[in-house]
């Protein structure tokens, strides 16, 4: 028992450690990297807290695919000109470090001092399981429970990505993103995108699938096909399609727009928008992950490429 | 006999018709204003505007006449009533809205092209119709802001003096009308039912808690309203810069909503003699203020405005006194000084344009009425205004203060000499003023109006004819006279020697003042600069977050 | 706990309220695939839809005198997800409606798609982020749950944002970048609190947590952090760095909704959170701190306000200062006393007459700047002859910020003040007197010179028809000033009521 | 200590390392990066809250695992937005900063539309 | 028989700890990238291949040993992929400087 605690502790120092380097770095770069370091980590945390399913969210999104977000605008920005950004005079930041301390230590009081034994809803949400027909609660409560705000999260995602072409020159509108690769293709890059995808797609979709009865789902599934994507496109095997694709655009609101008619549907057939009819709960609940399972893996990858910065092709 | 008959006869209609009027008084102008949204009614707004305050006209007729009546909205938590006073204001009001607008249309003013103006006086006109018959809170400050606002459209022309006189009364009615919406406040609050009708209000207003401050802030309000020095500085330039028929009725008419304010709102039906003596005091002091400020100026319009700080300190120490001893007849007899105010200070205003118009040789038939006019003011026998002294002579008591007042005449004398010398010698400074039959009509007409219609009025005050005519009451109206008369001599030969201050006077200072809070605003705006620096924004945002939590953990 | 699940049953006509929300999301997914010139159409179908919708709302809860309640997929919460509409939430739902409704048309000649091509970018980012803002207020003033009111704003944000840059401009890309990040920081610090929440009783519910509430550690963090990550979004001095550039930037009729509903759903669910989840809690001292800080709001904005040379930056600085007046609700109308429901009425009052006032505002504004070529104020000499129309509309709007009757402002000043006095609370009636001093004084500043008499040249003819648009959204705001007593008992729908009144 | 609660007190750490940045740091892309951080500080408390609600039969209570789950997606959307038009500001300017500039007066042409 | 399968998980995952360790020295204490690189791949992947060794005893059946073997599979690919690309990386740095 000690020997865990041990290694949670070390896990917790480690991981405060890399957030701190994240923090004082003074290269944006390496402090971007810093924090893919510091995510992956974070997923052991997680993992330690009984919480596979977030582990596997925050390797995959809050990690993987912030990490290449980030890194690719750090090494975008290495030009800027830092002139105008001195840093904070020292007794101002001395300042800011007693306010920030003050509201860790409040809260981490307040986190110890939460009342015991815990509210839960774990056992109603367990309860409900049956008729819900799934496994795994968290998707339970993703998809069905709490089905809104999963839906409402997938037109954030719309939005920003129309928040995200929206900054486009005019004359590119309608033409390709910049694929998120660098100059050259690399051979090895290219090798790994040629060899890594067929597995990745498999793995993918099986997380998506399992993701009824055990940990996973649409976005933990969806963002490893995006990974997969994203891999294609930095060795430059596929290009990005067009802002301007039917396709795309249909892809990119399927998983949403399948959420909102199944809900719709739910009005007349289950008595309530968002309710499923009992006893076909399940194979309603695995259609709408699949298109959203897609659409998560068409929006990650839009998301990082940025918008259109070339002029379409005729 | 057939004086009882004609009195039941209206007061009957007044019962029918008396509603329905009152809801038109105030509901043509803005009727007429839609109207002019169309370009036919644009075409024919001049005649429209002379038209607009007809509706008034007639209920103040009716219930001056007749009996009061009251008018509820059910749509609206609007309420209008007339009564003997505001019938009295709002009849002159209404007369002297006419003539002036007919001057205004020989003018070539409020024509098709000339929409600020023309949107400016109908709105004006309506909030200066409107204070008169309102009897609930909300509606009287409504007719309050709308008698004191849309007037700056009146006021302002191109050129930068009429910009600054913009500018001023707008700081002064705005502040006014905020002590007012206070006070207004503070009056229902202190009302335990909730009700917000006037009548209630003021009667609550002695037992309330907030009673003092409430009076306070209303008197204030309206004191500011009425130009009572030292809160004239408005007044004088408001009224050199605005064309001749705006300025008419904004002496005449608009600035009688501090009147009827004073009327309704001072509880005279409790005795309250410190504030009573305090107002009258005030109003003494402006009533000399403005005599001694208005003989160094050249321009007649700008000695009219002085005259109005003088007058209206006249009124005010008629409604103090009355307040001091809990007079109830106090309102009707102000309403009747100031009814004769309304309409001479209008028909003045008129006058000289009137004389610049009329060429040389027919000169003296502009002024002659004029001259009787202007001595009505001082209370020259057998004029309107000996009456107007008479029936204030009651309330204004024997004391020092009401001897006082009485001596207030010779001011006033002093002052209307040098008026009509100055009209006498000079051209008006009115650009717009021209020779045209229409105009000198219309200035024929106001002057008629003004002469005759305090004899009319007289006994709904209570007094009689009679008692105006005696050989004791002429010569109580006359002496007065005399010494004014007497200086007028000296200060026709050194006149030149006394200072001239500018309009205004000591608005100089607060616009100092003013410009010298200039400092604070730059100081204001780079701390905000710095606030908007990202840094101190956020640690702002922990800083709040840090002291809410703390605040609600200590549970003070 | 029995009692209260019981209490949380669907209403009827509670489908209304998540059609509220479907009809908007249904039209941002359709745009988005349609593109181009249908998601113009789109939006301008469903926006009379929408405000069909929010009347029937307003009319189911006038009918029943108490709110709607409708439980998503079924689930009652703490499990499920309740949309609630009181009276408070009808009236701004209504105002959405009918605001974007204006802006809408209003933006339909700024927002074409060019003949001869399929789709332009600007086009198809606006009618879409107008959508999605539209459904994300919608959310948030029909949110029963504090997580699911996250997802709004964030909803909301990610709408507001990319409208403020839409011209691609290095000022506005600032302005919009500045308002993202800080409005981000705004969140998380309220995601924060709503996890000490549900730690703490285990629901986000808001009608679950009022009755659990307590006091306690986690209370008193959540509700600060909680507070502190809304005030950030409204944009509270001293938090409002963002606002002036991005409001000030922004195209006309985004400004337009940005001042006048934007920062009112933030603030909404303010009010949410100490009306709603902590009134059993001793709360005069953070509402005191809130009243303080809307009052410092008040000075700066408008005296800053005074100081702007630009017409929208006027404006927007004015909004800085308005906001102020929304937190002077909270002191006045916190706990049940005689004089609540009149300071209530007063906040609510005060919140529709500003998105009223302030929309008409920014809309006339962006056409004197479109007239014009800029919108200098030193430049509007003369715009009374040209724009008469809009000078009215910045006159009838000025009037409402100033408190003068007839206008929304007005009653809303009156009853806050008759609060105040009331309750002895002298600070903040002051506060609202020299607000109103000072906003005459920078409504002066716009009126002034545009009467007086100078010859103007114009790039373009005035816009009669979207200058009546402007028109109409002022009139809304003078009309709030003759609400009829019946309105005021409608706003009391779904507030603890004070049986006795002495 | 147990493991929730030692997650508890990472998780306070990781907010005040994230606020530390966000107040700090001049550049946007770090005040980005700080706010990441920060949001994984605020997501690891909600697991620790899950973790102390673990009752029939599971290890943490589904409810805030899905509320985590949905917010480091939301979070991911607005580190992109963020980015896109950081970028877009480089672009524009060549420099990247937040700093506030006074609004600017003078640039009042063009403002409309 | 488990108790020889103890003492072999016990072994390699030691032996693989080993390796880890002695990789994040040389990161930590070689002069240049190049040479911190060799380090870091070479010794982490056997350490990591190592440990999959010791635990394949534990996996709990062939699917547990499977996926055991695509893990070290998976980090082969990957760390030789990333060595390329920084190795790259480094080279044009250098050859530009």
């Amino acid at each position: 028992m000690t020997v865990v605690n041990a290694l949670d502790i070390g896990l917790a120092a480690l991981v405060l450690a890399l957030a701190a380097w994240t923090v004082a770095a003074r290269e944006a770069f390496a402090a971007a990297v810093g924090y893919v370091a510091y995510g992956l980590l974070l997923s052991l945390v997680w993992v330690r807290l009984f919480a596979v399913d977030v582990a596997l969210t925050e390797a995959a999104i809050g990690s993987g695919v912030t990490g290449v977000l980030l890194i690719r605008a750090a090494a975008r920005l290495r030009g800027a000109t830092p002139a105008l950004d001195e840093p904070l005079a020292p007794p101002l930041r001395f300042l800011a470090g007693v306010l920030c301390a003050m509201v860790a230590g409040a809260l981490a009081a307040t986190v110890l001092l939460m009342p015991d034994p815990a509210p839960t809803l774990a056992p109603q949400a367990v309860g409900n399981l049956p008729s819900t027909g799934l496994g795994n609660a968290v998707t339970a409560v993703l998809i069905s429970y709490r089905a809104f705000d999963t839906m409402l999260e997938k037109v954030v995602l719309v939005l920003a990505v129309v928040g995200v072409w929206s900054l486009a020159p005019d004359a590119c509108w309608g033409g390709s993103p910049g694929a998120p690769r660098p100059a050259r293709p690399e051979a090895a890059l290219a090798f790994l995108a040629q060899v890594l995808p067929p597995l990745g797609i498999v793995v993918g979709i099986h997380i998506f699938w399992v993701g009824a009865d055990e940990p996973g789902g649409a976005f933990q599934g969806g963002a490893i096909l995006a990974a997969m994507w994203m891999i294609t496109m930095m060795a430059g095997l596929t290009e990005a399609p067009p802002v301007s694709s039917t396709r795309l655009r249909l892809v990119l609101v399927s998983g949403p727009a399948v959420f909102l008619a199944i809900g719709l549907a739910g009005v007349v057939i289950a008595g309530g928008f968002l309710a499923y009819p009992s006893g076909s709960a399940k194979p309603l609940i695995l259609f709408i992950e699949a298109f959203m399972t897609l659409t998560i893996a068409a929006t990650l990858p839009m998301l990082v490429a940025g918008p259109p910065e070339q002029p379409p092709q005729p | 006999m057939t004086g009882a008959a004609v009195l039941a006869a209206l007061a009957h209609a007044a019962g029918s018709f008396g509603p329905g009027l009152l809801a038109a008084a105030v509901g043509t102008p803005v009727a007429i204003l839609a109207a002019c949204a169309i370009s036919r009614g644009r075409r024919r707004s001049p005649a429209l505007m002379v038209l607009a305050p007809l509706p008034a006209l007639a209920a103040a007729l009716l219930a001056g006449f007749g009996a009061p009546f009251s008018y509820k909205s059910r749509a609206f938590d609007v309420t209008l009533a007339l009564d003997a006073p505001g019938a009295m204001l709002l009849g002159a009001a209404a007369l002297l809205w006419i003539g002036a607008a007919f001057y205004a249309g020989a003018d070539g003013r409020g024509g098709d092209g000339d929409g600020r103006f023309r949107a400016s006086w109908l709105l004006t006109l309506m909030g200066s119709l409107g204070v008169f018959v309102a009897s609930d809170l909300l509606t009287f400050f409504l007719a309050f802001a709308l008698v004191s606002l849309p007037a700056y459209g009146l006021i302002i022309a191109d050129d930068n003096a009429s910009r600054r006189a913009g500018a001023v009364y707008m700081a002064f009615t705005v502040a006014g009308e905020t002590l007012l919406l206070m006070g207004f406040v503070l009056l229902a609050a202190g009302e335990p039912n909730g009700s917000l009708q006037i009548r209630d209000v003021v009667a609550a207003l002695p037992g309330s808690p907030w009673g003092g401050a409430a009076l306070a802030l209303v008197v204030a309000g309206f004191v500011m309203k009425i130009g009572l020095a030292p809160l004239h500085g408005w007044m004088p330039l408001a009224y050199t810069a605005a064309p001749l028929p705006a300025a008419a009725v904004l002496s005449g008419a608009a600035v009688k909503a501090g009147v009827i304010g004073l009327i309704r709102f001072l509880p005279f039906s409790h005795a309250l003699p410190a504030w009573g003596e305090g107002l009258a005091i005030l109003g003494l002091f402006s009533a000399f203020y403005g005599v001694a400020l208005g003989i160094t100026q050249t321009n007649p319009k700008t000695i009219l405005a002085y005259s109005s700080v003088s007058q209206m300190g006249v009124i005010a120490a008629v409604a103090g006194m009355g307040l001091a001893s809990g007079d109830l007849r106090a309102p009707l007899d102000t309403a009747f000084y100031a009814a004769h105010h309304v309409l001479v200070k209008g028909a003045l205003f008129l006058a000289i344009g009137a004389c610049a118009a009329a060429g040389a040789r027919r000169h003296w038939l502009a002024f002659l009425p004029a001259a009787a006019l202007a001595l009505s003011l001082a209370g020259l026998p057998f004029t309107g205004g000996a009456l107007a002294k008479l029936a204030v002579k009651g309330t204004l008591g024997s004391g020092a203060i009401g001897a006082l007042a009485s001596f207030s005449a010779a001011g006033t004398t002093l002052l209307m000499l040098h008026f009509l010398f100055r009209l006498a010698r000079n051209p008006s400074p009115d650009r717009g003023a021209r020779t045209s039959g229409q105009l000198l009509s219309a200035w024929f007409a106001m002057a008629l109006a003004s002469i005759l219609a305090p004899w009319l009025l007289f006994p709904l005050t209570g007094g009689h004819l009679s008692d105006a005519l005696t050989p004791a009451a002429l010569r109580e109206s006359l002496w007065p006279m005399l010494p004014g008369a007497a200086l007028a001599l000296p200060l026709w030969r050194w006149g030149g020697r006394l200072p001239h201050p500018p309009a205004g006077d000591i608005v100089v200072i607060g616009e100092k003042i003013i410009r010298a809070s200039y400092g604070a605003g730059a100081a204001l705006e780079r701390v905000e600069a710095g606030i908007r620096q990202w840094p101190a924004a956020a640690m702002a945002l922990l800083g709040i977050a840090i002291i809410l939590g703390a605040a609600m953990a200590t549970g003070f | 706990m029995q009692a209260i699940t019981t209490a949380l049953t669907a209403t009827m006509g509670g489908l209304l309220l998540a059609l509220a929300i479907i009809l908007p999301v249904a039209g941002v997914l359709l745009s988005f695939v349609l593109g181009g010139r249908a998601a113009e159409r789109i939006a301008l179908y469903l926006m009379p839809a929408g405000l069909g919708v929010a009347a029937m709302i307003a009319l189911g809860v006038w009918r029943s005198g108490a709110p709607l309640v409708y439980l998503l997929g079924g689930w009652p919460p703490p499990l499920g997800i309740a949309l609630r509409a009181d009276g408070f939430s009808a009236v701004m739902l209504l105002t959405t409606a009918l605001v974007i409704l204006c802006a809408g048309l209003f933006a339909r000649a700024n927002f074409p798609t060019p003949a001869g091509v399929n789709e332009a970018r600007a086009p198809f980012a606006f009618w879409i982020l107008l959508q999605g803002l539209w459904a994300a207020l919608n959310m948030v003033f029909l949110g029963g749950d504090l997580f699911n009111l996250y997802v709004a704003l964030e909803l909301l944000t990610f709408a507001a944002v990319p409208l403020v840059c839409l011209d691609g401009r290095a000022e506005t890309l600032l302005a919009a970048l500045r308002y993202l990040v800080f409005a981000l920081f705004g969140s998380v610090l309220y995601l924060l609190g709503a996890a000490l929440l549900y730690g703490a009783y285990g629901t986000l519910d808001i009608g679950l947590l009022s009755s659990r509430i307590s006091a306690s550690p986690a209370v008193w963090a959540a509700a600060a952090l909680m507070t502190t990550g809304l005030l950030a979004k409204t944009a509270l001095f001293p938090l409002h760095l963002w606002l002036p550039p991005a409001h000030a930037n922004a195209p006309a009729a985004a400004s337009a909704i940005l001042s006048a509903l934007v920062v009112k759903a933030s603030f909404f669910i303010t009010v949410r959170l100490w009306f709603d989840v902590l009134p059993s809690l001793p709360v005069e001292t953070p509402a005191a701190i809130l009243a303080t800080l809307g009052s410092l709001a008040i000075l700066f904005g408008s005296v800053l306000a005074l100081r702007q040379e630009r017409l929208k930056l006027l404006i927007a600085y004015s909004t800085v200062a308005q906001i102020g007046y929304l937190f002077l609700m909270f002191p006045l109308a916190a706990g049940l006393h005689p004089w609540t429901a009149d300071a209530w009425s007063g906040g609510v009052l005060q919140t529709l007459s500003h998105a009223f006032a302030k929309a008409a505002m920014f809309l006339a504004a962006g056409l004197v700047a479109e007239t014009l070529g800029h919108d200098r104020i030193s430049g509007l000499r003369g715009l009374g002859k040209v724009m008469p129309m809009s000078v009215f509309v910045l006159g009838l709007g000025g009037l409402s910020l100033m408190g003068l009757p007839p206008s929304g402002g007005f009653t809303a000043k009156w009853l806050l003040l008759m609060a105040s006095v009331r309750s002895g609370q002298w600070p903040w009636a002051i506060v609202m007197l020299a607000g109103g001093l000072l906003a005459g004084g920078y409504v002066y500043r716009v009126l002034a010179p545009a009467f007086a008499s100078a010859d103007l040249s114009l790039k373009a003819p005035a816009p009669r028809n979207r200058e009546r648009i402007a028109l109409a959204l002022a009139l809304c705001a003078i009309l709030l000033g003759f609400a009829p007593s019946g309105f005021f008992a409608f706003l009391q729908i779904g507030r603890p009521a004070l049986t006795a009144i002495p | 200590m147990n493991t929730a609660s030692l997650a508890g007190i990472t998780g306070a750490l990781l907010v005040g390392l994230g606020l530390f940045g966000l107040v700090t740091n001049p550049r946007p892309l770090r005040k980005l990066l700080a706010f990441n951080l920060l949001g994984s500080g605020v997501f690891l408390l909600f697991g620790v809250l899950a973790r102390r609600g673990a009752a029939a039969g599971i290890a943490a209570d589904p409810v805030p695992q899905a509320m985590v789950i949905t917010g480091i997606v939301v979070a991911f959307s607005a580190t992109a937005l963020a980015v896109a038009l950081l970028l877009r500001l480089f672009e524009e300017t060549g420099r990247s900063t937040l700093r506030a500039d006074p609004p600017s007066k003078a640039a009042g042409d063009g403002s409309g539309a | 028989m488990s108790a020889a399968l103890d003492l072999l998980t016990i072994v390699a995952i030691l032996a693989g700890l080993f390796f880890f360790l002695a990789g994040t020295v040389g990161l930590l204490r070689f002069p240049d990238p190049l040479s911190r690189l060799h380090a870091l791949t070479k010794a982490d992947n056997l350490g990591l291949g190592l440990i999959v060794v010791g635990l394949l005893p534990r996996a709990g059946g062939l699917l547990g040993v499977l996926k055991l073997v695509a893990v070290w599979f998976l980090v082969l690919l990957a760390s030789a992929t990333v060595a390329q690309l920084i190795a790259g990386a480094i080279r044009r740095k250098g050859s530009s400087t």
